[in-house]
């Protein structure tokens, strides 16, 4: 609602008409006085101390009082009246500060070395690093693994007992879920690639994809991560030390 | 337009109000129509009720007070003048037998509609001048609280671009397998620019195997590099640009740029 | 009929019985959607219309009745929710202004040529310059148009469907915002203007009487700006050079 406008102040004749505050020399009473202060505090760019008030209040206004009203007044409301290092402002209840978040989801692509990468990781988990790079034929870079992490649809599964104990990577039922498979037994094999016209041409005899495996249980070859070394950052930079 | 008026903020309502007479002094004005105006308001009545005719009289008699003062007065004031004579001496004539012109009462009526038209929109303006302006009377939050944003990413990716990305990989590496081996040849054109760009650099006899070295990483390219080398030394021989000499059959082969092209000669 | 709310749901073993609503469905608190809508207002460095509000508030509250419970609430404090431009926001209240115009940056006071003219184009949209002219019987300098694009007040709409095409002029929503206005019809006084046949002098012998309309979509007399005016300055050179 707009406050009323009045364009032309009706002719009041009443001498007890309630007097609207007018100017600094009327001392108002305390609900005024209340008033005026809750506007300063909103309308300031900064929180304002107890002296800042009361140069601003009617002469004689009880600063103190009136700050302790106000906050009373807005203590349940969305608002709260609070003192930030000695001075006071509004802030929004601290409750509510989820309403002044915005979630914002960004569609992102992957890359086609991610795309590649991930792919690998489905069908040959657990797999290794190395042997990712070894599959794809060119190094990965650090960052490709990290954005798969970043998608939950890899994990770190373990570590594989061999020179350097390098870390094996799997997929995650997130995984499956955006994929859109029940199992990652389901991924198709050599014979189904070839039928829907992924694969053709020649294939050579020692040619064969996998039949994934994404089951929590180490494998014999696999060591339960360390637990120093659940931190991503850590291992990263250890296998870059080995690069 | 003779002489701009002054557009910016004049105190006109302290003038209006608290002088006998009007000061023969047009500075004060926005224009004829506002000069106009304020004769009107002179006569103290509704301006429904305006004697259009006795504002064409005020409004000539002010125009030539100005002119025996030698005031100067912009075009825009004497043409006001020059039609409100016109418009008076329709006023005090009889009307004429109804032409195709508007008849006097009419221009008369215009005029008074276009004054109550100005009058009206400065009220409006006053009006909106005493709103509460933002800024001035009222005010917004002074300091807004910052709406925080999470980004969240969301990958797309469907099981068709992962099968693909798999395939294309996995097929590529066997196709690269079964492939034949390109072969590897210095051609002419290289041997000739790497040997160009060497002779530049070369002072005295050297052997041209020591510069072949850096081609011949690979002992598969050794052939080829020396044939492409000889044959393109040769060529250089042949413009003046390389002496060659080879002591021996099977010994090194030695060359040296031409300092002076007359001294070329094998 | 409301539907039976049953918050604890006898043990209904028969295979019909209608299913208790629960969680999202859930009616929300009024209350606390009031705090949220709140805590959103005040934040806010910007009027949130209904619907920038509606897609915060919690699903299914009654954003019409929040808004109009909030107004009330506030509508004696020192801080006022007001609808300016169709959104809504808080501000000091106007009977204030005598504390709070200490703060006020010194302002660039209009002139009254520029204040007769922005009057005219706001009363007037869509309005052509010649037209403004007409009505002060005067010639508007090239400095007052210029003066009050610069305020973000006033636009070029587009061009007058008439010889020499003219540029036409309307008000923006900051100009609302501004005056505190919520719609161009709430513009002070302009029933009266209607009677003094201000509004407007062109109108044709049908007699239905135009409203100002700061709409974005044009009037059938006007043409859309060309791009190569959509520069300002082209455009006053261009009318700087027909006086």
């Amino acid at each position: 609602m707009l406050p009323d406008m009045q364009d032309e102040a009706p002719e009041i004749m009443e001498e007890d008409a309630p007097e609207v505050s007018q100017g600094p020399d009327h001392v108002p009473d305390h609900g005024e006085a209340m008033r005026i202060a809750e506007a300063l505090l909103f309308a300031s760019a900064a929180p304002l101390s107890v002296e800042d008030l009361g140069g601003r209040l009617p002469e004689g206004a009880d600063v103190d009082k009136i700050l302790q009203d106000l906050a009373e007044l807005y203590a349940m409301r969305g608002v709260n009246l609070v003192k930030v290092a000695g001075k006071w402002t509004f802030r929004t209840a601290s409750d509510l500060s989820f309403v002044l978040a915005r979630d914002v989801v960004e569609q992102r692509k992957l890359s086609r070395a991610a795309m590649e990468t991930l792919a690998i990781i489905a069908y040959h988990q657990p797999v290794t690093r190395a042997e990712i790079e070894e599959i794809r034929g060119v190094a990965t870079s650090k960052g490709t693994i990290d954005l798969l992490l970043e998608t939950s649809w890899i994990r770190l599964r373990g570590r594989r007992k061999a020179p350097g104990r390098p870390v094996t990577y799997g997929t995650t039922p997130a995984f499956l879920e955006h994929f859109g498979l029940d199992a990652i037994e389901d991924l198709p094999g050599l014979e189904e690639l070839k039928g829907a016209g992924f694969i053709d041409g020649r294939v050579p005899s020692d040619f064969s994809v996998p039949l994934p495996s994404d089951a929590d249980a180490l494998r014999e070859d696999e060591d339960p991560l360390d637990d120093d070394l659940l931190q991503p950052l850590d291992m990263h930079q250890t296998e870059a030390g080995e690069e | 337009m003779a002489k701009p008026l002054p557009f910016d903020d004049v105190e006109m309502n302290e003038r209006a109000e608290s002088e006998p007479a009007l000061l023969v002094d047009v500075d004060g004005f926005e224009g004829p129509l506002d000069l106009l105006l304020e004769l009107a308001r002179r006569q103290k009545v509704d301006l429904h009720r305006i004697s259009i005719l006795a504002l064409a009289e005020q409004y000539i008699a002010f125009i030539e007070a100005a002119r025996r003062m030698r005031l100067e007065l912009a075009a825009d004031y004497l043409v006001m003048a020059a039609w409100l004579a016109y418009l008076k001496s329709r006023l005090l004539l009889p009307e004429p037998p109804k032409g195709e012109e508007p008849s006097a009462e009419d221009l008369a009526s215009a005029l008074a509609l276009r004054l109550r038209r100005l009058e009206a929109i400065r009220e409006a303006a006053k009006r909106m001048g005493e709103r509460a302006w933002l800024g001035r009377d009222v005010f917004a939050r002074g300091a807004p609280e910052p709406v925080i944003i999470n980004r969240d990413s969301h990958y797309e990716a469907s099981l068709y671009d992962l099968l693909k990305a798999y395939a294309v990989q996995r097929q590529m590496r066997f196709n690269a397998r079964v492939s034949l081996h390109k072969r590897n040849v210095w051609s002419l054109v290289e041997a000739r620019e790497a040997l160009e760009r060497l002779v530049g650099h070369l002072g005295d006899w050297v052997t041209l195997d020591t510069y072949l070295v850096e081609y011949m990483v690979e002992p598969a390219m050794r052939p080829t590099v020396l044939a492409s080398a000889l044959s393109a030394t040769l060529e250089m021989v042949r413009e003046g640009k390389l002496t060659m000499r080879q002591d021996e059959a099977f010994a090194p082969v030695w060359v040296k740029p031409v300092a002076d092209p007359a001294e070329a000669g094998v």
